[in-house]
């Protein structure tokens, strides 16, 4: 029991589960053998997660309080606050157990996979950042669980593929197509399309078919929640802009949910710029992953939503020196908030995030996830923008990235790195 | 009237599935043509997307070979303009292809532009596991326009409420899935069939099972359980991908493909056979 | 600002700083030269932390809440109380920033700096775990710091060397000698004995001359001050036993400090027991690095303690397969209480060590450091002792130690591992 | 009665160090030897400790030499022994060497032991870098008992109020830090050394000043500075560590200690010379 709970848990919004639909986005773009299945996890939802019937909120709220250490800390940033002449406060998700915002979201869909008396968890994951926060959660409640990932990035992340399998989890390669995260999500679909009766499909961000974006977005929405009565107990009032990176999306819509509904708040999702903003349709690549920015409305993954795809549809291959932000699609309630001009959709190139990374790492004392980097790219090139008073989420922490953080920036002339020479040949 | 719904509507259907473009548009031309000249009745031409989320690992991966020889949906038109045969053709797809496609007139919805452009190619009708019976409607609309189908798929575990709304949205045929999964051949096939059949029969529309069937006997226990038809995919994916990977002659490939359609549509004639002597016992 | 700040900051217990004498052991062993820095640090700490002056202990309190993320939670393993029958309370300090108990004092010690206007900090590290702390600190606070370390630990541990380095340290190579932790330590002392007048050196556990045994365990005992109001509000009592690991023991004698008068909390510090309990006089060695259970007294780095030494009083090299515990000495206020019946000494080896890595990680998911691990080898072993509530401080998370827990797993025939062939050859 | 004292007490002492042992027995005898021949007038012999926190790169390195080549306190005492010397000898190490020396008798106190046993070698005092006045207690009582002197290291750092209890701990000489820092030759030798040594001038005991000297010249300026005796200890290992690396003959390397040491004494008596002149004159 950590001293949070002392905080009232207020819960989501306990107004209804929706249609699924942002706008014309979202909605259930699934094979008909998920339909059931996403019914009755709608049904799980509006009952454990809404109304918490047999107490689920409220267990849940202890187990990501005391297991997952919530609340984290709204930290004031003492040296960047100097250098931008603006109060800028770091929601500290890093501390979160795993080491990034994910757990939120995996804890509460195994938790809610046992209420619903499911058997067996099943999740895919790219870089590995969801597969080992699901495996966590599961292991904590000791259900089995297995992760889908393709072989190739099982290759390129053993680390984070090591902690799934002592945490208990199989691991499963992928060896269709090009082996990634792709792969990895088609094939759990396939088991889930199977296995539905008794397996819960753990999706890891604000993705996928209706009810996942929005109970994705619930079980994140703490992160505001907390923001919310922090930065007002601390300063007493909202603040000017909130940041967060964008991948999916779901750190982005957790760290702004409580703030939709002050006009006030200035709404940042910073996606990754990559090395370009330019789709080659030729190669069916995008190099970066600024799907808000740039995407066009399609259907990817169970919703509509914007999306990385050619002229003609097909989906093209996404890239940012983050992983986990490394993805073709984005949540359709963020798209939704785009087109609404609620969230302004920016972002920033590859090395700028590196930039970022450093800055971070040098004058705060806090190594970011690379992903969480790109947020502090964009403050250092708008800072005059964003008001008086701007809060970022720190979503992760970059223990996870040492060895792509040195590649990446021994490989670049970045104005902020630290002589590396002792690590040549890596870590 | 439904070209569909006559070509499945004999009792003893038989409609294969290829991934157009797989392993190239010339192999593959003749491999389609093949299904023709082993008794196809109507086939389903896939349109290769990239994120294939319905798809077992054989399909994805002729998907992936097709889609790096190039296979395009303008392609695929060409495709279904060059083909010699004369059996009605579905294209089965993802929805984003569909939505995608072409420019929209004033006041024209998607996916229009794509039904119109099929029509012109010749299909009959779509097949698009993605899309749910509740998005369906734009799609449904172009379909009435253009007197094309669109078939919904059954699974296992649709509940019955939500049958009468499958049924409503489709037309030509009801593709009955025969077990949870995905396309494939690993599982028994008649599994589940009859009982899914039971629940259908209060509607009138031919039911076409697919998913595990990869043999004449199969095929036969599927009709003689009841279905109208039978869909069958990964069993002939196999053939082209092993004729592929071992660098097979195309006309040898092509010979199997339509032995092993012969195969199948003649058990399909089998199981009807010893359906109806016991139909009629009844 | 998180929560904890409704948790009243009691401080330590501000009595005297003490002679820095706990029994026989203690002192204050060191070259002449360094006497007027450790005096000057004694006063700073009588001032500062015991006194409070110019709000320094507020101060402290609310970085290391807000940066640091204090209070850490008291987390009910479920299935390990389950499997002992017994109910076992999880001290979370492996969600420290860091990501482990070291911060607490580290930060501590470079805000001290600066309140003494001190300009620079050093620090020397073995496996890096203090010297990331450090680095971080100062980072944080904006000191220039140096951080010795052996030129082959700096092999061994490449990925803190990073850490320390992206978070703007400098770290120096130590070549004399074995260019392991002892060279580090008299290397720092060297600097240190240089330019007391404008460096501080902080020393990352409960040892060294008097103030920093004292010192270093008021920064930590916020550990056991938590605990203690945790436990009590969650089960109205007090545990009957708390268990921590000790090598120098500064999260140790964190954890014990609140209840060292509560003559009904057992108090167990597990050593490591290494490979052997005995002594390799000819090589040198003690193939363990249990200096309370099997050490005997001496002089050692600055205070007279329990170590690790031959017969003729030549220090011998320690081991373990976690290097956080590898050291031979021990500080001296755990020597005195053990001598006093009041804490009791265990260890357990290398395997059992491994075997609640993995036990922990598959059981509650959450993947200890392999230091941290001693513990829960133990717990296995004696669940029957240790009454029906035992805390058990999780000093810190197994991220540094995955490649270690690989390798040493392999090696091995342990009961619980799980299937590794995929990592042949490392991760 | 100290002898120290006497050796020290005649205004341009030199009394130089080296690490017994290094980089063997028989090497350290000869080298020890050629000390004296050298002139001086006494010498410091460092026991090996394995944690030599007070000493500099240059005799850090020396005692893992001592220690590879198998130092251990015993063959310190028989080193001694078979020194053929006749200056008085002080040991210099590390204070838990002399804790655990040897098997106490009833009511006996460490480290009497280690002095009894260091007595009967021949010993005639010690200096212990890491024991502070605090705790000398009991060494120094061993040392009245058996007639040794016990040096204290004052440093530039220490505060006038503690002087007084390290001049009332100690006998023979006092050690005179030259600089912070530890041993080593890297920073100009008289720096702050008339500073020191004014400080203790009301202290009626003989000031040897060490770290940093490494020159008959420099010798000479610390003697002029006020210092009775000048202690030199990484110059002469130098000589030692680069011999054993260049796999030298023992005897040039004896003679390269002979001479820096000849060097270093008569450096230091003309140090002795500028100064008494000046100091009649004033
Ligand atoms: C630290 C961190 N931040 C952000 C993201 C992006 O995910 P999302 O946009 O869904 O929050 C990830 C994904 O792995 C992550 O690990
Ligand atoms: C996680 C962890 N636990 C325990 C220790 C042991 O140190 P101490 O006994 O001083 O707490 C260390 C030292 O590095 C550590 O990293």
């Amino acid at each position: 029991m950590s001293d949070a709970e002392q905080t009232p848990t207020t819960g989501p919004d306990r107004t209804q589960a929706g249609d699924g639909k942002f706008g014309d986005y979202g909605g259930r773009y699934v094979p008909e053998a998920l339909m059931p299945a996403l019914r009755e996890l709608e049904d799980a939802y509006e009952r454990y997660v809404l109304n918490n019937q047999d107490g689920f909120w409220d267990e849940f709220r202890e187990r990501i309080d005391d297991f997952g250490g919530r609340p984290t800390p709204l930290q004031y940033a003492e040296n960047l606050s100097a250098r931008y002449d603006t109060n800028v406060y770091l929601k500290r998700e890093d501390l979160l157990h795993g080491g990034a915002h994910k757990l939120n979201n995996a804890l509460g869909q195994v938790l809610l996979a046992k209420y619903m008396g499911k058997e067996r968890i099943i999740a895919e994951t790219g870089a590995g950042q969801h597969g080992t926060a699901t495996a966590m959660a599961a292991a904590h409640l000791d259900m089995p669980c297995e992760i889908y990932m393709g072989e190739r990035d099982i290759t390129r992340q053993r680390p984070n593929v090591f902690r799934m399998k002592i945490n208990g989890a199989d691991v499963v390669p992928v060896t269709t197509g090009r082996g990634t995260l792709k792969e990895a999500i088609s094939e759990t679909m396939r088991d889930w399309a199977t296995t539905v009766e008794t397996s819960h499909y753990v999706i890891g961000s604000i993705v996928g078919p209706h009810p996942f974006p929005t109970m994705v977005r619930d079980f994140h929405a703490l992160i505001s929640e907390e923001i919310r009565s922090q930065i007002q107990r601390e300063t007493g009032d909202l603040p000017d802009a909130v940041l967060a990176c964008a991948g999916g999306g779901s750190n982005t819509m957790g760290t702004f949910h409580h703030f939709v509904d002050d006009p006030g708040v200035e709404l940042y999702a910073v996606e990754a710029g990559g090395s370009s903003l330019a789709v080659d349709e030729e190669e069916g690549v995008a190099p970066n992953s600024a799907s808000l920015s740039t995407g066009t409305e399609g259907v990817l993954h169970g919703a509509r939503t914007k999306l990385l795809q050619d002229g003609e549809g097909q989906i093209v291959e996404s890239h940012s020196v983050s992983s986990g932000l490394d993805y073709a699609g984005v949540g359709p309630e963020l798209a939704h908030l785009v087109d609404e001009d609620r969230v302004t959709p920016v972002n920033v190139d590859d090395d700028a995030a590196l930039e970022g990374f450093h800055r971070l790492s040098q004058r705060e004392g806090i190594i970011p996830a690379l992903e969480t980097a790109h947020a502090f790219g964009y403050l250092e090139e708008h800072h005059d923008e964003v008001g008086e008073t701007v809060v970022v989420n720190v979503s992760g922490r970059g223990d996870k990235d040492l060895a792509a953080a040195l590649e990446e920036t021994e490989e670049r002339d970045l104005a902020n790195a630290p002589e590396m020479s002792t690590f040549a040949g890596g870590l | 009237m439904s070209r569909l719904r006559d070509a499945v509507d004999g009792g003893s259907a038989f409609v294969p599935y290829l991934a157009v473009g797989d392993p190239s548009y010339d192999e593959s031309l003749r491999y389609v043509e093949s299904l023709a000249a082993g008794g196809a009745d109507a086939i389903e031409l896939g349109l290769p997307f990239s994120e294939p989320i319905a798809e077992g690992p054989t399909i994805q991966e002729a998907i992936v070979r097709a889609l790096d020889a190039g296979m395009t949906p303008e392609r695929f038109f060409e495709f279904v303009e060059d083909l010699d045969v004369d059996v009605p053709l579905v294209c089965m797809t993802y929805y984003n292809l569909l939505y995608q496609y072409g420019e929209l007139d004033d006041g024209e919805q998607r996916p229009r532009p794509f039904v119109e452009r099929a029509a012109e190619a010749g299909l009959s009708g779509f097949v698009v596991p993605d899309l749910p019976a509740e998005e369906a409607a734009p799609l449904r609309a172009a379909c009435d326009e253009f007197d094309m189908d669109l078939v919904s798929i059954v699974a296992p575990t649709t509940e019955d409420e939500r049958l009468e709304r499958l049924v409503d949205v489709s037309s030509g045929y009801l593709y009955v899935q025969a077990r949870l999964g995905v396309t494939g051949t690993d599982v028994e096939a008649a599994d589940r069939t009859a009982e899914s059949l039971d629940r259908l029969a209060a509607y009138d529309v031919p039911k076409a099972v697919g998913f595990g069937i990869d043999s004449g006997e199969k095929a036969a226990d599927v009709i003689e359980a009841g279905a109208d038809g039978i869909i069958v995919g990964s069993a002939l994916v196999d053939i082209v991908a092993e004729g592929h990977e071992q660098d097979r002659d195309t006309e040898a490939v092509a010979d199997d493909i339509r032995s092993l359609a012969s195969e199948l549509k003649s058990g399909a004639r089998r199981g009807h056979e010893r359906r109806v002597p016991r139909a009629e016992g009844q």
